[in-house]
């Protein structure tokens, strides 16, 4: 019994070690077009909204799709494209843990001479090949906190502004907290201190902190979340405090935040909401999907573009014209009357 | 009243093809106390569990009064007012007196499901002082001492209203004042009709109590009848098989005057006062004392494992300051605990593991890392096992929860004979093992004693201190009451010492154990 | 005078969590004084509520020497079922409550089963249930926040007699529950029995399968209920709801002296002041406006404190209650006489 | 005659096979040979499960994780428990990130408590020399032991619950992590470390002979030496330890140490293959590590454990997960196929164990 154990191990521990990646061949099976779809999490309306649209392109096309949820973890999402290479997929779109992971996972699409497309979280920098769409995060917030400060500045009064931070491990959250910051430093006249409030990106912190927060400085009179996911939670604390007001009604407190999704749709129509950053959602991934089934289709590898995805900061004053440009309000009209509540 | 209340008829069970009972019959008749007698491995436990319900007999079949009784499972012995005081406790440290004896039938509020506690407390209490226990109902067990709780235990058996009462070795951790306590509330339970059998080694207890002796061997029942016409020495020569004519071999050494152990002046406040004590090499020195007269807690400060605030304790000549158990046994002592389960075993580990545990570092190969010498170890453990005669199976497969008390017991002094150490502190090692083992656990002390080792003998058993030592030294209330050369061992004015302080017991006062 | 001394010591060490908590709280209040006010420490309870309500469930299994891991999924999965409820069926909240409990409760069963049934170890037990309730509950979702209407949001904000908010409430009542159940029913007491030896506890008749599985379920529908409490405030279930709140929970029972080993732990005040104090450590770095990279450090650090200074007064608690041999004399530089003498009368 | 005698060998044969599924199903192995029939049973239906390649990743995602799990075992054979392991992970890769990086963009740094201190524009004074990658890597091991030592002496010394203790330096020093970069990644990484993550000799990646020398030092700490012994008594009964003169704090110590240390090791293989360093590395992988050394039957309970064991945990959790990465199924099917695999190895664990217990009796 003791000597097949050991035989068995070593037959395990050798194969394993000695398939090295060198020896194996793409294996095409039937012929089937396979793309490989590797996000991040499905945290907040926006990523889903995301996956939604890039998964129903792809099946439309009759591609099959492999999907894989990295659950935060940069290193399972590395081990998840390589299981997918692996199998022989034709080509990758990853929504990657952050810019930096990104750079080695499109290094490992490149080894394999597997096309990659990385979607609204841009690669570090751009020693690898990959198509890419990128929405400037940073940006967006500065243009749609500028609006706010705007709004702010009408007041005539020196102002107490509260920003819902996203997780401090996430990019996006860290570059949207910055783009606020830079507005409000740039405004020193016009701005108090900043009241800063942990979410850790759950509803359930912010909620909670924020109670806290407005409790410690019941003079905010301007608040910015970092994902417009929180709204509810932002409502859910206003209300009952008398400071969930439509603009214009005393008492109003300037909102704003980023994605543009459908509650930030619905209350900006509602006239609660004053302004939000938006990254247009469905040109990133019509753009990206497009790129990268030209690329498969004319036998690419490795190929590199760069897609910007400027986005804009929707505003009351704008928004007659540019709403239809923001996904969530497309969700809202498909939705049409009977969504909204 | 002489009709048979419990009835064995030709009980056999046998495990792995290995007879452990064969056509064991006996009765027990109604308000009897009936002495069940045999050495481990006898078969005891095994009949025991069979009437508990815990193992069926392969053939065979007992009576209850006049009906057939097959239990199949504990509850259904329970329910037949079978009642089981076991020598390990089967109570919830985390819980109140009161819970514990009602844990499986807590009274209701009417038709609530919230306890009654007015009840439990009543009937807790009354339990209680008729054991002559003064303790509050809500005192959790964890705080109570052993022999308080080995009255708890026979207060939940006799809560339950049971008719037959098995008591399996009740009095290995009572103080001799409980022992006699258990004795008359034995007294009375005979009085009121319950029927009991009484398992024990301290066969001077079954010799004084039992009105019918059974005696066990190799499965067999080998001898039964009265109590009266028993003698120790009948019932030893039974259970054995042959005559013991010796219970202590006699010392052939004398100590000499090399002093291995000094201690100086040892206090700590609220547990012992200025201990002044000196052990020989070759020294057997026996420690006499009351439960809860600190003779465990100066024992265990001689091994650094309880501190102490003042004093010196000198090994082998070295001052020995803030030590700890490992230091002692660098400087060549040994300590054999009172609390074998939890202290002196690891239950789930094999022989080998538990007899190599102590003396590991002697066994290294290398300095760094300590790289074990296998061979070595396991030759030194087997030596070991087999001089002492632990009777397991394989060393190196078996565990020690599967061995029998007096074979745990030689486990725990297997483990420090493996360093050859010059100073054994033993507290109670004889408690709870067979007549047969204890004889061996005495010719190891001598023969330590022959080869140079200093004993420091602690024991509540004066008879066996009386047999074995060269000096007796009494402790009471935390302070040494005084000192008895060979010459001068006798009852009388050891026990006066032990019960200094205590004087409303001392009127009552008995001899140890018998 | 001297033992009156000691006797201080000891109702100190013995109330040391009470103390450490009003502490922290003035600690925090110094840093900023609108956290002294009867309204933050009502948003510090409110918060707590939901966790403190697992919590106590969390207790209830941890007692019996097990512990729930799925406790997280079993949230989000009972929290998603009466949602999409509502959404489809125009459920009324009251019935999507009953129904949200109702799935708690089985999710509860199924870990009693596995556990006490196929005898599965419940971490490993729970660890599965955990993958397969997130996935069941993604799988309806299909990852989409499910929005609760403004008839449960209602119940979140409702106040009792205007001053105490109904989750503070509910979780008060909980705890009540679970207290009674735990000291006056013979289930509680056989829950700790079973904790403290599962062996003995069965050899004394107690079926403690279904002890063990009481406690599982008992759990297994406080998380439901804790999981609509926190709903009914946030009025939203996004995919991440309840994910890790299994660790919080197990943190705010442990922090409150009950023991991962079984048999040792309390829900009141143990549990409660835990869940508590966790929250009101987070809730006062924000509060004080300590620098948002510091505050995990910050909380961490008070959290070690706490625990601790636990141990440190657990341990002196049980030399102090040492049982006492000699009655010295009052010249002695230790207490002496705090503890009757338990001699042997 | 013939038919019969053929008949005969074909009986004989299935009882054979019972027999020999008998002795796995019984064996002390059987996390493995579940892993291969679980392999083998995926390989009919994608054989690419086999190829070259994905041999490969199989081989390199175990290494990493091994040498956590080896970490966790001697906690657990102590009877406590270590969640701090990810966030030592998440510590070190940073530190050892910013010793080793060759450049900072100060846009992204300049808000990191270090910089100017330790860290500038081309990292720190390490970097770019011969000696940063290995007083680099020191330095990590060095802090994941500390990190441990501190753990255990706070376990030991004052007898605080290791759940709690580890549970809180997790928050402390993932906090530390996120604090000491401000959120940000490292990169830049020197070719000589990046290289443990991806190269090798030949064909066999660093990072198994790496985890290879962990495991068998391991295994001869737990079965050859007297520390070994102590950790064992020590898991199974503190009191008796004590008494028996194992010196029983300075080996609760230790084995949380170690537990630091395989973690510093896991983090120099994962942020080496990942190519940075990152406050956030593994942050979600603890149950993974419990949950592997559990089902590889090393007890929560304390007092049991093997190297080999742990081996046999992870391989089931890697090839479980390898598998999941490969079926085309929608993303919300991945975790219920993950939970139902799990309690269907731990229902085949426990009808074994009771199968056991019967051969015993019998």
């Amino acid at each position: 019994m003791n000597a097949a154990k050991w035989v068995c191990i070593l037959f395990v521990t050798t194969a394993l070690v000695l398939a090295g990646p060198s020896c194996s061949r793409r294996d095409d099976g039937d012929g089937q077009v396979t793309v490989c779809f590797a996000f991040q999490d499905l945290e907040t309306e926006f990523w889903v909204a995301a996956h939604k649209a890039i998964i129903e392109t792809l099946k439309s096309k009759g591609i099959q799709i492999i999907e894989r949820n990295a659950n935060e973890d940069a290193n399972r999402q590395l081990e998840q494209i390589r299981a997918a290479i692996a199998r022989g997929v034709d080509g990758i779109i990853i929504i990657p843990q952050d810019g930096e992971s990104a750079v080695t996972i499109v290094g490992e699409a490149n080894k394999a001479g597997v096309p990659i497309g990385v979607f609204n979280r841009p690669p570090a920098n751009r020693s690898k090949p990959a198509l890419v769409v990128v929405a400037d995060n940073l940006k967006i917030s500065e243009q749609a906190v500028t609006y706010m400060a705007e709004q702010a500045r009408k007041l005539g009064r020196k102002v107490t502004p509260l920003i819902l931070v996203g997780d401090l491990g996430d990019s996006n959250a860290v570059a949207r907290r910055q783009g606020f910051m830079n507005v409000i430093q740039k405004n020193p006249d016009l701005f108090n201190e900043a009241v800063e409030v942990p979410t850790k990106w759950d509803a359930v912190t912010a909620q909670a902190n924020l109670e806290a927060a407005l409790q410690r400085n019941p003079n905010v009179d301007l608040v910015f979340t970092s994902s417009d996911f929180l709204y509810p939670q932002v409502r859910a604390v206003l209300e009952p405090l008398g400071k969930w007001k439509k603009i214009g009604e005393p008492g109003h407190v300037i909102l704003g935040g980023v994605d543009g999704d459908l509650r930030a749709a619905r209350w900006m129509k509602e006239g609660y909401v004053d302004a939000t950053g938006v990254q247009d959602l469905f040109v990133e991934a019509d753009e990206l999907l497009k790129a990268l089934l030209e690329a498969m289709n004319s036998g690419q590898k490795t190929p590199e573009r760069w897609m910007e995805d400027p986005g804009f900061a929707l505003t009351q004053a704008n928004m007659a014209e540019r709403a239809m440009d923001m996904w969530g309000f497309k969700l809202l009209a498909e939705q049409g009357p009977a969504g909204a509540q | 009243m002489l009709e048979n209340i419990l009835q064995f008829d030709g009980i056999s069970k046998s495990f792995f093809g290995v007879r452990a009972l064969e056509d064991v019959s006996f009765s027990l008749p109604g308000s009897h106390l009936l002495g069940l007698i045999g050495e481990n491995g006898a078969g005891k436990t095994t009949l025991m569990n069979i009437l508990g319900g815990v193992l069926a007999p392969d053939s065979g079949r007992m009576r209850l009064r006049t009906a057939d009784y097959a239990p199949r499972r504990p509850a259904d012995a329970t329910g037949a007012g079978i009642a089981f005081i076991h020598q390990e406790w089967n109570l919830f440290t985390n819980l109140s007196i009161a819970d514990n004896l009602f844990i499986n039938r807590f009274p209701r509020l009417g038709r609530s499901p919230f306890i009654n506690r007015t009840v439990t407390r009543k009937q807790t209490a009354k339990l209680l002082e008729s054991l002559n226990l003064t303790l509050s109902p809500e005192t959790l067990v964890d705080r109570l001492t052993p022999g308080e709780r080995q009255l708890v235990e026979i207060a939940k058996a006799l809560s339950t209203g049971a008719e037959i009462i098995i008591f399996d070795e009740p009095t290995t951790s009572l103080t001799a004042a409980e022992t006699q306590r258990l004795f008359d509330i034995i007294g009375g339970l005979r009085e009121q009709g319950k029927s009991m059998i009484y398992i024990s080694h301290n066969l001077g207890n079954v010799l004084e109590l039992a009105d019918d002796i059974v005696v066990l061997r190799d499965g067999r029942v080998v001898d039964t009848g009265p109590g009266r016409d028993f003698t120790i020495d009948r019932m030893i020569s039974r259970m054995v098989g042959r005559a013991i004519d010796q219970i202590f071999p006699t010392r052939e050494s004398r100590p000499s005057q090399e002093i291995v152990l000094e201690v100086k002046g040892l206090s700590q406040t609220g547990i012992v006062k200025d201990i002044n004590l000196v052990l020989h090499k070759a020294e057997v020195l026996g420690l006499f004392g009351l439960m809860g007269s600190g003779r465990t807690e100066l024992a265990r400060m001689l091994f650094g494992l309880e501190p102490f605030e003042r004093g010196e304790i000198l090994a082998n000549g070295v001052l020995c300051s803030r030590i700890c158990a490992g230091d002692c046994i660098r400087r060549g002592m040994a300590f054999v605990t009172e609390n074998r389960r939890e202290e002196g075993l690891l239950m789930e580990a094999t022989v080998v593991d538990n007899v190599g545990l102590a003396a590991l570092p002697a066994f290294a190969s290398t300095r760094f890392p300590r790289l074990l010498r296998h061979r070595q170890l396991s030759e030194a453990v087997t030596r070991i096992a087999e001089s002492m005669r632990i009777k397991s199976g394989p060393v190196a497969r078996t565990l020690a929860k599967n061995l029998s008390g007096g074979n745990q017991q030689k486990v725990v002094i297997g483990k420090w004979l493996m360093s050859r150490p010059a100073i054994f502190i033993m507290d109670e090692p004889t408690r709870g093992i067979d007549v047969g083992a204890k004889h061996e656990v005495y010719s190891i002390i001598n023969d330590l004693a022959a080869q140079g080792a200093g004993i420091l003998l602690i024991s509540s058993e004066l008879e066996e201190l009386m047999g074995l030592c060269d000096r007796i030294l009494v402790m009471s209330k935390g302070e040494i009451t005084g000192g008895f050369n060979r010459a001068e061992f006798a009852q009388e004015p050891i026990l006066h010492a032990a019960f200094k302080g205590h004087q409303r017991l001392s009127q009552n006062g008995r001899a140890g154990q018998r | 005078m001297r033992k009156t001394r000691d006797t201080m010591l000891v109702m100190a060490l013995r109330h040391t969590p009470l103390i450490l908590f009003v502490v922290i709280f003035l600690l925090f209040g110094c840093l900023s004084p609108r956290f002294l006010s009867y309204q933050s420490f009502e948003n510090i309870v409110k918060q707590a509520s939901y966790i403190g309500i697992a919590a106590v469930g969390m207790t209830f299994v941890l007692l019996t020497a097990g512990i729930d891991l799925s406790i997280g999924s079993n949230m989000y999965l009972s929290a998603v079922i009466a949602g999409l409820l509502i959404q489809n069926h125009n459920l009324p909240a009251s019935l999507a409550l009953v129904v949200c409990l109702a799935v708690g409760l089985l999710f509860g069963t199924v870990n009693a089963l596995a556990v006490t049934r196929l005898k599965l170890i419940p971490f490993v037990a729970t660890l599965g249930t955990l993958w397969i309730g997130r996935g069941v509950g993604l799988w309806l979702t299909k990852s989409v926040p499910v929005e609760f209407p403004q008839s449960v949001t209602q119940i979140g904000s409702q106040k009792l007699f205007d001053e105490v908010p109904l989750p503070v409430v509910v979780f008060a009542l909980v705890v009540l529950c679970a207290s009674v159940l735990l000291r006056w029913t013979a289930l509680g007491r056989q829950i700790y029995a079973v904790g403290n030896d599962l062996e003995a506890a069965k050899k004394a008749g107690i079926n403690t399968a279904r002890v063990r599985g009481t406690a599982f379920i008992i759990c297994g529908l406080l998380a439901a209920l804790g999981g609509f409490i926190s709903v009914s405030q946030l009025g939203i279930v996004n995919a991440g709801f309840g994910k890790d709140r299994e660790f919080d929970a197990i943190a705010a029972a442990v922090l409150g002296g009950t023991s991962l080993f079984g048999g040792i732990g309390s829900v009141f005040p143990g549990t409660v002041l835990g869940a508590i104090l966790i929250q009101m450590v987070t809730i006062g770095l924000v509060s004080a406006q300590v620098d948002l990279y510091l505050q995990p450090l910050v909380a961490a650090g008070i959290i070690f404190v706490a625990v601790l200074l636990d141990s440190l007064r657990t341990r002196q608690l049980a030399k102090l209650s040492r049982r006492h041999i000699r009655v010295e004399e009052l010249t002695s530089p230790r207490a002496g006489g705090i503890v009757p003498m338990l001699g042997e009368e | 005659m013939a038919g019969a005698q053929v008949h005969r060998v074909l009986v004989f044969g299935w009882g054979k096979a019972l027999a020999v599924a008998r002795r796995i199903l019984l064996s002390e192995n059987f996390v493995l040979y579940l892993s291969l029939v679980f392999f083998g049973g995926l390989y009919l239906f994608m054989p690419y499960i086999a190829g070259g390649r994905n041999l490969a990743n199989i081989s390199s995602n175990m290494w990493p994780l091994l040498a956590l799990v080896l970490g966790q075992m001697f906690v657990l054979i102590l009877g406590g428990i270590d969640l701090s392991q990810t966030s030592i992970m998440a510590l070190t890769s940073v530190i050892g990130g910013m010793l080793m990086t060759t450049r900072l963009d100060p846009a992204l740094f300049a808000k990191s408590p270090l910089w100017g201190l330790l860290l500038s524009a081309d990292g720190s004074p390490l970097s770019g020399t011969v000696l940063a990658v290995p007083l680099g890597i020191a330095a990590m091991l060095l802090v994941g032991t500390s990190v441990g030592l501190v753990n255990g002496l706070a376990v030991a010394r004052f007898r605080m619950p290791a759940f709690m203790v580890t549970l809180v330096s997790m928050m402390f020093f993932s906090g530390l992590a996120i604090y000491l970069t401000k959120s940000e990644n490292i990169m830049y990484l020197p070719d000589g470390y990046t290289r443990i993550g991806s190269g090798g000799i030949g064909l066999v990646p660093w990072s198994f002979f790496v985890v290879l020398v962990l495991g068998i030092t391991s295994h001869l700490v737990l079965k050859h030496t007297v520390l070994g012994r102590w950790f064992f008594a020590v898991g199974k009964s503190v009191r008796t330890a004590v008494v028996s003169g194992v010196p029983t704090e300075r080996v609760i110590v230790i084995g949380y140490a170690l537990s630091g240390f395989c973690a510093a090791v896991a983090s120099i293989l994962y942020s080496a293959r990942l190519a940075g360093g990152r406050p956030t590395l593994g942050q979600n992988l603890l149950l993974d590590v419990i949950g592997a050394a559990v089902i590889g039957g090393i007890s929560l309970f304390g007092g049991k454990g093997k190297v080999l064991w742990a081996l046999f945990g992870v391989l089931f959790f890697v090839l479980l997960s390898n598998a999941l990465s490969m079926l085309a199924l929608p993303f919300y099917t991945e975790p219920v196929v993950k939970g139902s695999v799990i309690l269907l190895a731990a229902l085949l664990d426990v009808t074994r164990t009771r199968l056991l217990a019967r051969e015993v009796i019998v």
